[in-house]
């Protein structure tokens, strides 16, 4: 019978090789799924991952989804490290969007680079308090972080939805469920002239070295590190547990309000209702692929967006639903949590 | 053959709002020989600019957008493709190569509001709605106005579930409408559940954007349904023809955009016959179902007698008429 | 039916599949198992469960149905957290996602087909008691069922030995290890059964309720059965009165909606009512730690390996 | 008593192979009826792994196995227990949300009615002289009445072979005294028993014969009435034992740490109350503080290291420094250094390197720069503190999990040392470390002492604190004794003192004490 069997070092070369064995399994499991459908599988993998990339127009695409994934990703990734599980980065994400706008139509009509600057501010800032009421509850009464920050994602959706059908509707809107188009000034630079790539995508790439900065060089990201690892040594060593849970939460609230921001300030103009797009939550699975590692952040934001775009490409040229991406998403990420066995773990081969 | 593309909010099942417009689709196809693309569950938001771009790209010739979250989208990808047709459903901004349709749902609530007056025995009907936009107000307001037209005792009950599409809610509000003596309910709403519901409890229900008989064959007394088909066809000739012009198009029962699904048996012959003298009756602009005194809920006269509602103050409505007794939240 | 008599009926409605489902994690969680997988194993469940029926006419297939589809998720996440001992936390998330996408997948062809409205059991006398005889007496089947799985589970966990073992299991999976149990079998066991419930909780929806099949049907209610457990410091009555409540509260905001009222709150706040009033709830639960630490498996979510 | 039928179990080239260790190999072993047979070794020597094996938790890799003249093999427990082998581990494997007589059921075949069960429990501890009460929750229970719940567990399947793993670690000595009155009656009644123990008095006191394993290989085997300590453990641990350096000290400094009637309400059910506690320790002093475990040995620690900081700031005094409310960082700054009980996990992270593992306490001295980690500062300290404490290891790169425990309790001892602290506190300071770690460790509290810094030990070996305090006092039930200078006082009035009967305890558990006695 095959058994796995504890090895006496973790494998330098498994942990490296894990993320491709994940893929791999992934890339069966789309073989099985498209030979299932009757579809020609090459097919299905040159429309699920080769086509979206045909132009500029389409990398540039891939950078501009994948910016919010990593925005959110980073931040979560600094309270993951610390075992601090905010599920709620999409409630985050929206409230992010949300201040951002505020801020937006504030300046309505008003010129500047100061509205910007302000736009980013809030959003951080709509996101931190978003996540500040778990962080709240759970250094005042030990409430379960996971739940409250949840169940928050679900207030965010109707509180949004309340804004845009009440006190931020565009007067000139017909009543219709949204905001004004924002103003030029409140808009992000276009970075690729043609493309919809903007800014934002900087400020993805900076908040990866930031984290990379904070996670590995400073002192508080050592003990949030400490404190995931071994939560009784950080009590030991004095790191305070209720400063992790904040900064694991506002840094996660933070990041993905930002990313809110990014995409109200960038593809869409303007706060609607669909603001969210399940970002908050794919970004977790960004995370997670990428094993709470800025560098990994970053690939997996690319594949994960990629996973999307080839999931609309599959709907128009193979007929194939839109849920295509998430049972991409999910297979990719059981693999992957599961094939990470094998870095403390060999097979053996074991008679009994 | 040329291409055109459709996007639609939802995936198409077999009934509802995307449901129709495929219908059309198919119709348009047939009587044009065109070939037809479609991409369904396209969020409203920036994937749809990608998806709209997309087509564009590959040389569709008409792209029509079923959404109303898709406008801004569109208009963005409709100015670097000038010599595409954009069409947008349910919208307010217009192009140089973008136009409008949408179509005056209120006309058939109204003449369900009719039927609904006179077949209800508690003088209380029920209305499961999605969002408080303007579309949906005037659904509401023109389905009391009927009622109240020929039952000036009927009144209307309104449960907003927060969501287009989530039929477990749908079907809770419906059993609470009916739970509150509602009879006659009826639904803005993308499921059928409130017409099951309606079945299973043994009362009346309205079917909404397709003929949803099928889902409560003795509850179901009409629907208000859609019919996109003609307009499609129109567009396409157009485009192919080369005479395509952006325009805005609100069309009722006069282009045929608006019907009622067969009538159920259960409604009597009188109000048969009356019914369909009302639809030509619209049809040829006589009747209007906001047509003075429409007065709201706060007693506030919003259409003078003898005058009726222009189509501005229909676009911006965000009030209940008399006759409602649930609140509007401000 | 009166509108008390109403409000109650419906919220016993509600409450049910969040009971069933509430109660299958509140299993898998005594023996050690975090398995936040429960959205994406009700909508698994929920798409068997009216497929089946779809095809055979007969609900309690789909229920079945239901059942093993959600029995066939948890046995992935056991295997991937179990045997490959994966981050419970993630793994869940992951499964969520997969089971989310996958019954919309697989639910395709069935978007908008019927299945014929399942009848209320009355049961006879009991249904006549005034007031609560119709809501409680006259009810679709499987809330029959429901109760009948509350009281399985409290007489299994509280007076049975194979319940003892599994209480014991989860609070220190190596003590049961050292005198000669199957740990990680017995851990296997209870998810699978959380899974089934999930399953079934799922097939409820799609089945009995609805009846119709929809992507994204499931709406959040595995993850406030999720909640329900740790709201109810992991006891079957507590999940129960939970479960009723939070129907309640999703409920009568509906009722307060259609009766016109003159009260000035938008209908989006009401609708968020249930969360709030979820997160108001954990909050008192959580504060009374004692109380969370008697009855909460100690090894909740952490990963186990007996080394032989 | 020479019969072959009288053999109970025969083991025959034991091996067990773990991935970075050969924990038994070829190990031979017999036990006979009625007899009671230790099993002696250093830690690590794989005295538990031979027990696991015998009782079914784990698989040999090679060898046979005989009981009563048969070949077996040992599927799990259970087996075990149908055989008629009853263990009590290390480890308790109890469950502490459960009542005693659940967890008896637990361990014992089909489904015994609960009532009846107590009842038995009630006799069964009656005849052995092992009172517990059937209905309570195990977490209710102190350390010495859970042991007892393990043996009445065990003796209720009457067993033939009883293997006992260190089960004196937690006891009182008087307590002690009656389990052997207990071991016994059981040899008499014809129960074998195996025996675990470091302690080689109380095997030269109990056991009929010894084996001695070392690296997990058998070295010897003896009649332990026949050796001394002294040569059982040069058996055990192939050369002479060092002994300490410990001369007078020179003479008390300043006052290193007060505690002022520290009163601590236990918020956690199963913890213990800390009462009125008051100490001083000075400067040039080790300080000793005995007891047995679950008395509240825990909750000060806590107390002190800052982890439960206090509501009241001067009920700690630490360097003159009020410092109740202070976390450990602060208490640090103050220039305390504290060792912990538990090294894997809460003295050290177990996957971080060791130079991670310098910066957890000493980032203090220089290895931080506006927040920023310094590598070279962090990897010169590890360094010089692996060497200093001739920590046996791969580097400073190497995890913390990778290390043997007693070179790891070298590396934390070290980590904390280097920093100079003024006054040091440490807990079970040798546990688990072998006799030549021990003995390492123990000089340099003494030199760390004989330096100037105030020294408190808390520790469950009485022979420990013998050995290195200069004054010694007990904590029982959250309270603490008069101290005692050590010329003053023996063993058998800490013993005593240890279950509560000090002078002037007051209103301590007489009839238990006297039971005890
Ligand atoms: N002891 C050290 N000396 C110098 N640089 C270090 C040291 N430890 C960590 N670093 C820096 O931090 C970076 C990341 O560290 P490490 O390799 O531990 O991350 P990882 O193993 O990929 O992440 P994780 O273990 O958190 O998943 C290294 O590439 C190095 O630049
Ligand atoms: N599950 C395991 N996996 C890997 N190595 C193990 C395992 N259990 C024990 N070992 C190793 O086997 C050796 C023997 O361990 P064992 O627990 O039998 O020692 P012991 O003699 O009982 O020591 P102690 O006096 O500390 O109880 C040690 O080196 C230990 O680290
Ligand atoms: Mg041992
Ligand atoms: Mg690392």
């Amino acid at each position: 019978m095959l058994r796995l069997e504890r090895r006496a070092e973790a494998s330098a070369v498994m942990s490296y090789a894990s993320p491709l064995l994940a893929i791999i399994l992934m890339l069966i499991g789309g073989l099985i799924l498209f030979s299932a459908l009757g579809k020609d599988p090459i097919e299905g993998f040159r429309i699920f991952f080769i086509s979206p990339l045909s132009d500029i127009y389409g990398v540039a695409e891939l950078f501009l989804k994948a910016t919010p994934l990593m925005l959110v990703a980073i931040g979560l990734a600094v309270g993951f490290r610390a075992n601090i599980w905010n599920i709620g980065a999409e409630g985050q994400y929206i409230m992010g969007g949300v201040a951002a706008s505020a801020v937006a139509l504030y300046f309505y009509e008003s010129e500047g680079p100061h509205i910007l600057f302000l736009m980013v501010v809030a959003g951080g800032i709509g996101g931190m308090l978003w996540a500040s009421v778990p962080a709240f509850l759970k250094t005042r009464f030990n409430t379960n972080e996971i739940l409250v920050s949840l169940m928050l994602v679900y207030v965010a959706q109707l509180a949004v939805s309340w804004l845009v059908h009440g006190p931020m509707m565009d007067p000139e809107g017909f009543n219709f469920p949204q905001s004004r188009m924002f103003e030029e000034s409140a808009l992000l630079p276009m970075l690729v002239e043609g493309t919809r790539l903007n800014a934002a995508f900087l400020f993805a790439l900076s908040a990866l070295v930031v984290g990379y900065i904070f996670m590995y060089r400073s002192f508080f990201g050592f003990q949030m590190q400490v404190a995931g690892y071994a939560k009784d040594a950080a009590r030991y060593a004095g790191f305070s547990a209720k400063r992790m849970i904040w900064i694991g939460l506002l840094s996660g609230g933070g990041m993905a309000g930002i990313a809110g921001m990014s995409e109200v300030a960038g593809p869409m103009g303007q706060l609607t209702e669909h603001v969210s797009n399940n970002y908050g939550f794919a970004g977790i699975i960004v995370a997670f692929v990428a094993r709470l590692n800025p560098v990994g952040i970053f690939f997996a934001s690319l594949l994960m967006a990629l996973l999307y775009l080839g999931g609309e490409q599959a709907q128009q040229y193979m007929n194939l639903p839109s849920s295509i991406s998430n049972v991409f998403q999910g297979m990719l990420l059981l693999f992957l949590l599961g094939s990470d066995v094998f870095i403390n773990y060999r097979l053996k081969w074991k008679n009994s | 053959a040329e291409n055109v593309g459709f996007v639609y909010v939802s995936p198409i099942g077999d009934a509802g709002w995307t449901y129709q417009h495929d219908l059309g689709r198919l119709q348009m196809e047939k009587a044009t020989g065109v070939t037809t693309k479609y991409v369904e569950n396209v969020p409203e938001g920036p994937d749809a600019e990608r998806v709209i771009r997309e087509m564009a790209k590959r040389g569709d010739k008409v792209i029509f957008a079923t959404s109303f979250g898709y406008m801004n989208p569109m208009l963005k990808v409709s100015k670097q493709f000038p010599n595409t047709a954009f069409v947008h459903a349910t919208g307010y901004k217009m192009g140089k190569n973008m136009g409008l349709y949408n179509a005056r749902f209120y006309e058939g609530r109204y003449l369900t509001g009719v039927i609904a007056g006179e077949m209800t025995k508690s003088n209380v009907l029920g209305y499961v709605a999605a969002f408080p936009i303007p579309e949906v107000l005037q659904g509401i307001n023109a389905f009391i106005q009927g009622a109240r037209s020929v039952n000036p005792k009927a009144e209307l009950r309104v449960i907003w579930v927060n969501s287009w599409f989530d039929p477990g809610k749908e079907r809770q509000a419906s059993l609470t409408l009916m739970s509150q003596d509602a009879d006659v309910i009826t639904h803005h709403t993308d499921s059928t559940a409130v017409v099951q519901a309606a079945e299973e409890k043994g009362k009346y229900a309205f079917g909404y954007h397709s003929d949803m008989s099928k889902y409560g064959s003795k509850a179901h007394l009409t629907a208000t349904t859609h019919h996109w088909g003609n307009y499609y066809t129109k567009v396409v000739k157009a485009a192919m023809s080369g005479n395509w012009k952006p325009e805005n198009i609100w069309g009722g029962y006069k282009e045929g955009m608006i019907a009622l699904a067969p009538l159920n048996p259960a409604i009597p012959a009188e109000l048969q016959s009356r019914i369909a003298s009302m639809e030509k009756q619209i049809a040829a602009g006589t009747l209007h179902p906001f047509k003075g005194p429409v007065v709201d809920q706060d007693g506030k006269t919003r259409v003078a007698a003898g005058q009726t509602m222009s189509d501005g103050d229909l676009s911006g409505m965000d009030y209940y008429v008399q006759g409602v007794v649930s609140k509007l939240a401000k | 039916m009166s509108i008390l008599e109403s409000i109650l009926f419906e919220t016993i409605v509600a409450g049910t599949p969040l009971i069933i489902v509430a109660l299958g994690q509140l299993i898998a969680e005594k023996a050690g198992v975090l398995n936040l997988g429960a959205e994406g194993m009700m909508a698994m469940g929920a798409i068997a469960g009216f497929a089946v029926t779809f095809h055979t006419g007969n609900p309690w297939l789909g229920v079945l149905a239901g059942m093993v589809a959600g029995a066939l998720m948890s046995f992935l996440f056991a295997f991937v957290v179990l045997t490959l001992m994966a981050n419970q936390v993630a793994s869940g998330l992951a499964l969520s996602i997969f089971g989310v996408g996958l019954s919309a997948f697989i639910g395709k062809p069935y978007e908008s087909e019927i299945l014929a409205t399942v009848p209320t059991w009355r049961i006879p006398l009991l249904a006549d008691i005034p007031i609560i005889g119709g809501p409680i007496f006259n009810q679709q089947p499987l809330i029959y069922l429901s109760w009948a799985i509350f009281g399985g589970i409290a007489w299994f966990l509280y007076k049975s030995r194979p319940g003892l073992l599994l209480r014991a299991v989860g609070e220190s999976p190596s003590s049961a290890h050292s005198i000669g149990y199957p740990v990680i079998r017995i851990r296997y066991m209870a998810t699978l059964f959380g899974g089934a419930m999930a399953g079934i909780g799922g097939s409820f929806l799609s089945v009995f309720y609805t009846p119709l099949w929809v992507e994204g049907m499931v709406a959040g209610r595995g993850w406030i059965a999720i909640a329900l457990v740790v709201f109810a410091t992991w006891r079957p009555f507590r999940v129960m009165v939970g479960a009723y409540l939070f129907g309640g509260v999703m409920v009568a905001q509906l009722f307060v909606q259609g009766s016109g009222l003159e009260i000035n709150i938008p209908s989006q706040f009401l609708s968020a009512l249930p969360y709030l009033a979820t997160i108001i709830v954990l909050v008192i639960i959580s504060r009374d730690q004692n109380t969370v630490r008697l009855n909460a498996p100690v090894s909740l979510g952490q990963p186990y390996r007996p080394d032989a | 008593m020479t019969s072959t039928d009288d053999i109970r179990l025969e083991l025959t080239g034991i091996t067990k192979i773990y991935p970075s260790v050969i924990a038994n190999e070829d190990v031979n072993l017999k036990v006979r009826r009625g007899e009671i047979h230790a099993v002696l070794g250093e830690n690590g020597a794989g005295k538990s792994t031979l027990m696991k094996m015998i009782y079914g938790v784990a698989n040999p890799d090679a060898g046979e196995m005989k009981w009563q003249g048969e070949l077996i093999h040992v599927e799990n427990p259970a087996h075990a227990r149908s055989l008629g082998i009853g263990m009590v581990f290390q480890h308790f494997s109890l469950f502490e949300t459960l009542t005693v007589v659940e967890n008896v059921a637990l361990a014992l075949p089909g489904n015994p009615d609960l009532k009846d069960l107590s009842i038995q429990i009630a006799e069964v501890s009656n005849k052995y002289g092992l009172p517990v009460d059937p209905q309570r929750l195990v977490h209710a229970l102190s350390v010495g009445e859970r042991q007892r719940v393990e043996i009445v567990r065990c003796l209720l399947q009457n067993p033939k072979l009883l293997i006992m793993d260190e089960p004196t670690s937690v006891l009182t000595p008087q307590a002690v005294r009656k389990l052997f009155g207990t071991l016994r009656q059981l040899a008499a009644e014809g129960c074998s028993i195996l025996y675990i123990s470091h302690k080689l008095d109380e095997i030269q006191e109990l056991c009929h014969v010894a084996t001695v394993l070392r690296n997990g290989k058998v070295t010897g085997e003896c009649i332990p009435s026949e050796e001394t300590p002294k040569s059982m453990a040069s058996m055990m641990i192939g050369k002479e034992l060092p002994v300490c350096q410990h001369e007078a000290p020179k003479e008390l400094g300043e006052v290193r740490l007060r505690l002022n009637k520290l009163t601590v309400e236990s918020d956690d059910p199963f913890g213990t109350t800390l009462r009125d506690i008051d100490l001083e320790i000075n400067s040039g002093e080790i300080f000793g503080i005995a007891g047995v475990s679950g008395n509240g040995q825990q909750e000060l620690l806590y107390a002190l290291s800052g982890e439960e900081p206090l509501k009241q700031n001067e009920l700690i005094v630490i360097c003159g420094e009020a410092a109740g409310q202070s976390m450990p960082d602060a208490r640090r700054a103050l220039g305390m250094g504290f060792v912990p009980e538990e090294r894997l996990g809460r003295g050290a992270v177990p996957r971080m390197s060791l130079a991670e593992n310098a910066l957890l306490t000493a980032h203090g001295g220089g290895m931080l720069k506006n927040g920023m980690i310094q590598f070279k500062q962090m990897n010169d300290f590890a360094k010089n503190c692996i060497e200093k404490f001739n920590v046996k290891c791969g580097g400073e790169n190497a995890p913390a999990n990778s290390l043997s425990g007693g070179n790891l309790q070298k590396f934390i001892m070290g980590r904390e040392i280097l920093q100079t602290p003024k006054l040091l506190v440490a807990a079970q300071p040798t546990w688990g470390v072998d006799v030549g770690a021990a003995a390492f460790i123990r000089q340099e509290l003494i030199d760390l002492r004989n330096e100037g810094a105030a020294v408190l030990v808390i520790s469950e070996e009485l022979e420990e604190l013998f050995e290195i305090s200069d004054r010694i006092a007990v904590i029982a039930e959250g309270r603490l004794s008069p101290a005692k200078k050590l010329a003053d006082t023996n063993i058998d009035e800490i013993g005593v003192w240890m279950s509560g009967m000090w002078p002037g305890a007051g209103i301590a558990d007489v009839e238990e004490a006297q039971a005890n006695a």
